[in-house]
């Protein structure tokens, strides 16, 4: 047992430190520290950097253009990535950590040659069609009908929750090609582009006052049968592949170090009387609960990814990942609120669809945000709830 | 000991909760907090016919002599309908400070304007260094030939943007954080010196910074060197309308919740039936309910002695900001994904009670005042 | 609406008070102050004294031998006993507290005129026979049977946690007396002698080392028609009657008040290198947020009694004050042992049936002892998640 | 990265469960604390014929020459099987002090003889006035002809009552606080000057106070001024050791909780199968995933540099500490009436749980202890 990084895993770090701190655009850099939203051309900006580097899509395997890191390497990356306030290119994130991967395990070789070089290049940002108003926890339940047609499918129904929709060109799609069989089974895979003529997007405005969600609605959508992923049928079988694949991420280990670091540092920079609120012995009792939680989140988090690299599937593990790095996410962005103060009352938006506290610091700006759009961290991939449930069948079963 | 509502109080909370039913549903708070200011003047007219602008005032005023109970009474009202008439700012604090340190002619003078609805005064008092200290004032009141003259920043003045004055606490002697040589003053926003940075809130509704440079008070309020004990008096009596305000909240959001959950269906029943989500109904009642108790009771003593007030307004707003984070956080998570979005109510009660957790000092500030004061337990 | 006492209650109070502090003997404030146990003897002496006053039975009405007091005035007793260290009449709870307001209500002349004047003269003390192995929160499917044989019933079956079974000498019983009914329906109430041949009690020490509570095993254990209190078949009544009644004592707002305030004084007398204890601002925190648990809980109790004095019954406040001050009871009790630090873990068993802390200072004996034993506060009287099933109950139905 | 187990982890590992699964069930536990010292000799020198008592101790004095890794996984198998006997007091601690402190002659003299279950050696650290802080020792020991002579008060020497030496960490030199001027000195306990006041413990073990009056100490360890280096680092490997008992002790109760829940009936089911039972178990589950994580980590870095070490230590006996109690009130809890009482095993692992959390320091003290050490994030 050794439970250090060994040299080559610290020299990678080094690379990935080093190729930061000299590609990131000044611009982009800025705008991150400060808190606001990027411009999709920002965005894909540095998603070319990245692409340029081969750094795009940091899962992927090398035959399909990926760096072919090991999950810890992809773990380091990721822990770079936060710490030196990089940019997440979150509209390639449903392109490269979620479809893509479904696509290059389960997709025709048309599919693979098509598909995944357009999400490494920035040219496709896709989303998510998956949860719909009846069927949040309980995905099996869904009622978008597919219907095959010839050489096509018709789709009716619709969609909620699709993040990004509005910006995005393409969708990946639960439907519903059997209504006869078992919930599960009668459900299949759909990907293709959203000017695809009957859909209709609506913006959903959430409590942060933000506009990333939607409710997309498909009145006889006629796609070919080649949007079809895998087998018609399996569609459950790629969705649950892919939450899996999410677990991890959606536990956001590195991010949340992030957010506790510059917790401490608007704590140093909050006057409190003649004092900070850094010196305040109960608000300093309170960051170090949260970093000691943070860090056995991150020392399961290691062991998890050690194990993928072994080919061991530690279902439990990754469920206690995403229950507890919700909680903590949680647990820093609401003191983060607490430490502003009045200063984070003022609540603004500003015409850019950034959030602006007029009275805080730099360093503040953005929490508020923060906090009201990660109140769904405890809901969206499984809700808290689901997922006590679904640990407690695992050990129930003698895991 | 009678908790029993008297004649008068059952009255109010009847015409509270009918004039509330039937003028104030969720889209007209959603017109309302669309205006610039964020809210009706009608509305404001309405209070003023109804007497409730001028409960607390001081009978020889046209007021109603009545205390901190019917405050809260119309706290808890307004708190469970979002009212977001600029109740707080200008009656319980603005108001309340005139008839707590204004001499008999200022009284008469505004009192009645205020209750009659033509006057609406914001109050400043915080500093944004002060964090939820009340004395700790650095804005300073110097006297001059021309009367007082204000230099100095505030923060978050509530309702300040279409408040027809404000009333600005300022230091004219002593140390940063004495209790002694604090004034409140009196000005017109649009007078000379007085700058307001308006801004959104995060329930939507607003408040300014302010910038005072050499502004001349129109006005001092009693002896401009001895506003604390005043101060400190209005501030738990709007501890205790605020703690109200949360708990009408909380109980709407309970209703809300419940109603909600027996109707939602996942996995082929109703989510209301799994036997997690009733503990969670039940504990959110049980948070609502020590609420309730605590504010009940800070209420009770409010207009009483100093420091019965104190510990009573600080444990009522200690267990109200507890209670609101509960309540608020566990009534969007039970509402799943649409609990997250602008269209419900929900996420609108949950960004009021971060007001009301936050407002006049957070929760550690409140414990650590209420573990300051001498206790029988200790 | 007035919520403060008015003059009439603040005699009361003071009248209390020097009642305690003039007719408590000395020996026993003595021994209750340092956490001893007291003896039989000494229980009955303070009995004794009480009745002598009248007050031995606080919640009796006056035509029972009680004072006749409000609700107000008992929680004011109780508040004032507690804060005097004056031990409770443990042995007497039963009887007093539990058994007697059922005989006053639904028994016959002839049992209420038999068995009251004992219970508050200290000649009879009682235990409860409810709980079984098999029903513990779930107490509608007891199994003891009581089959009607000519004038007597005989008794068989067990009872678990007979609290004090070897210091009564009686014992009311819940049995079934008609297996063929719906369960609450076929059960009854017995009260009858521990001297009666076939009664076994067999002790169970808890995990504090004590011994209070029994098992009790009944075999042909025949007592006479008599025994019955009120209708055969409506036992099941007349223990919700009861468990109603102890729902408001068994909340013991007057006695965390006192644990706390000995609470503050240990923290007081604890060094902490060149400070104390009651210096530490987490540690002051902590009583800080307990203290404010309990004041809420006392102005809801305040409630309840004035509530209960207009006639009022509010079911959903009496299960809240058990549940909150159940947790209250174990948050106290748990910070109390934390404060003892090291001289906390030394637990010895003393010949008297005590537990000794041989470095602990005067004030945190029993502490310990306090701790293990009250984790049962959960559990017992209805444990806090059957409390949670009740209140949800009620709460759909609209409470 | 590696967490896969060495061969001779694994095999350490088969050895300690095999053993104590035939040698050490809960009836075992009853007659072995029954006893007056609670612990069987039989025992100890079944662990000093496998190696266990050894584990740790360098190559050149017959031990094997492993580390906090092996030491965790002999803390976590004993703490799952509630084991009584000495080996954090005379192990993990007393030879592990001497391998840190003694010198060349001491270990040689001394560690055969401990590793080889002759010599049990208790530690006297703690004093009623410095709670958990390691340096604050009131403890003299002066230099005399006649050697060292100690003076002093001791609390809580776990084990003393049966132990052939006992080794005091007392003060030669510095300030009641300094981290200087400390000493570590073996006393035959049946010497003049030595009373021990011997008691049991909660977990119904022994331990006993100390008091010190002109006692002359047979040996001292290494530099008589200079031992509080080896002190912070051999404490830091106790922490571990414990941490690890923790885990195990945990991780039984999960166990007993889980099948006790699953067979025990109420309301017409089995309990475990009410949601709310079941949410309870997966949050015990988590709380033992979270400690186990923790302590893992702090093994990992135990032999290493100071500082990650002392952050690791302290972050996981914080989280031992919150988890144990967590799981420990929930496996009562869950068991109702029957978790309270002696009979079962429950009660006793929730006991030995409180031992574990408060030995060598409590939440509040290891979590300030985390906060005053230097961090990425701070």
């Amino acid at each position: 047992m050794d439970l250090s990084l060994n040299a080559e895993d610290r020299a990678f770090r080094e690379e990935v430190r080093a190729f930061f701190r000299e590609h990131l655009p000044v611009d982009i850099a800025e705008k991150t520290r400060r808190s606001f939203h990027l411009h999709p051309e920002d965005m894909l900006r540095w998603q070319r950097i990245l692409h340029e580097k081969g750094w795009a899509a940091p899962a992927w395997p090398k035959r399909y253009g990926g760096p072919g890191w090991t999950a810890l390497q992809r773990y380091i990356f990721d822990e770079e990535l936060c710490m030196a306030d990089v940019p997440l290119p979150l509209l390639a994130g449903q392109g490269v950590n979620m479809v893509g991967p479904v696509i290059y395990t389960f997709g025709s070789e048309e599919q693979k040659a098509h598909y995944l070089p357009r999400i490494l290049s920035g040219e496709d940002y896709w989303c998510q069609g998956f949860s719909e108003p009846g069927s949040g926890s309980d995905l099996a339940s869904l009622k978008t009908r597919a219907v095959a047609d010839g050489d096509d499918y018709i789709i009716n129904g619709q969609k909620i929750w699709t993040s990004l929709a509005h910006n995005s060109n393409m969708i990946y799609c639960l439907v519903r090609t059997d209504p006869a069989v078992k919930p599960q089974r009668g459900i299949s895979m759909l990907v293709f582009p959203m000017d695809t003529p009957g859909i209709t997007v609506r913006p959903i405005i959430s409590i942060d006052r933000g506009h990333s969600l939607n409710e997309t609605f498909f009145e006889n959508v006629r796609v070919p049968r080649s949007s079809l992923i895998g087998e018609e049928g399996k569609g459950w079988t790629y969705a649950k592949f892919l939450l899996g694949h999410e677990r991890f991420t959606i536990a956001e280990i590195a991010r949340s170090k992030r957010r506790l670091q510059r917790l401490h540092q608007m704590a140093r920079e909050t006057a409190v009387g003649d004092a900070t609120l850094a010196d305040d012995p109960i608000f300093r009792d309170k960051t170090t609960a949260i970093e000691i939680d943070l860090l056995a989140l991150e020392r399961m988090g290691l062991r998890v990814a050690w194990e993928m690299d072994q080919g061991i599937d530690n279902m439990l593990s990754a469920s206690i990942l995403k229950l507890r790095g919700s909680q903590i996410i949680q647990a820093v962005t609401e003191l983060s609120v607490e430490a502003m103060g009045y200063a984070g009352l003022a609540y603004e938006s500003l015409e850019s669809g950034c959030t602006h506290s007029p009275s805080a610091p730099d360093i503040a700006q953005g929490k508020m945000e923060e906090f009201l759009f990660l109140r769904a961290a405890t809901i969206y991939g499984g809700s808290t709830e689901t997922q006590q449930n679904i640990l407690a069948k695992m050990i129930y079963a003698g895991a | 000991m009678d908790f029993r509502l008297s004649d008068e109080q059952a009255m109010l909370r009847e015409s509270l909760s009918g004039w509330l039913a039937r003028n104030y549903g969720f889209e007209q708070w959603r017109r309302l907090t669309a205006r610039r200011p964020p809210y009706s003047l009608e509305n404001w007219d309405s209070f003023a016919a109804m007497g409730w602008l001028r409960l607390a005032m001081p009978e020889d005023t046209g007021g109603m002599g009545l205390g901190a109970i019917e405050e809260a009474g119309v706290g808890e009202a307004f708190g469970s309908h979002l009212v977001v008439e600029p109740y707080l700012s200008s009656i319980v604090l603005s108001a309340g400070l005139i008839a707590l340190a204004g001499t008999a002619a200022q009284q008469s003078a505004m009192l009645p304007a205020i209750g009659g609805g033509r006057l609406r005064i914001a109050f400043a008092h915080a500093e944004a260094e002060s964090r939820f200290e009340l004395s700790r004032i650095g804005t300073r009141a110097a006297r001059t030939e021309a009367g007082y003259v204000l230099s100095g920043r505030k923060i978050l003045v509530l309702d300040a943007p279409g408040a027809d004055r404000i009333m600005v606490l300022a230091r004219t002697a002593g140390d940063i954080a004495a209790e002694a040589g604090l004034g409140l003053f009196i000005l017109d926003p649009k007078s000379q010196g007085v700058s307001l940075r308006s801004y959104t809130t995060v329930d939507d509704r607003q408040a300014a910074d302010l910038v005072l440079d050499g502004a001349v008070a129109e006005e001092v309020l009693g002896d401009p060197e001895a506003a604390y004990p005043a101060v400190a008096a209005a501030t738990d009596r709007a501890l205790v309308y605020l703690c109200a305000e949360g708990v009408g909240a909380m109980s709407a959001l309970c209703e809300q919740t419940l109603a909600y959950v027996r109707i939602r269906q996942q996995f082929g029943q109703p989510i209301g039936d799994f036997q997690v989500i009733q503990h969670r109904v039940v504990d959110m009642r049980v948070q609502l309910e020590c609420a309730r108790a605590l504010t009940l009771y800070a209420a009770s003593v409010a207009d009483g002695e100093p420091l019965e007030r104190a510990r009573a307004a600080s444990a009522a707003k200690v267990q109200v900001g507890r209670s609101a984070r509960f309540v608020g956080r566990a009534a969007v998570q039970l509402h799943g994904g649409i609990g997250m979005t602008d269209e419900l109510a929900v996420g609108h009660y949950f960004k009021r009670l971060l007001m009301v957790e936050t407002l006049l000092g957070d929760i550690d500030f409140h414990q650590r005042r209420f573990a300051s004061l001498p206790s029988e337990l200790a």
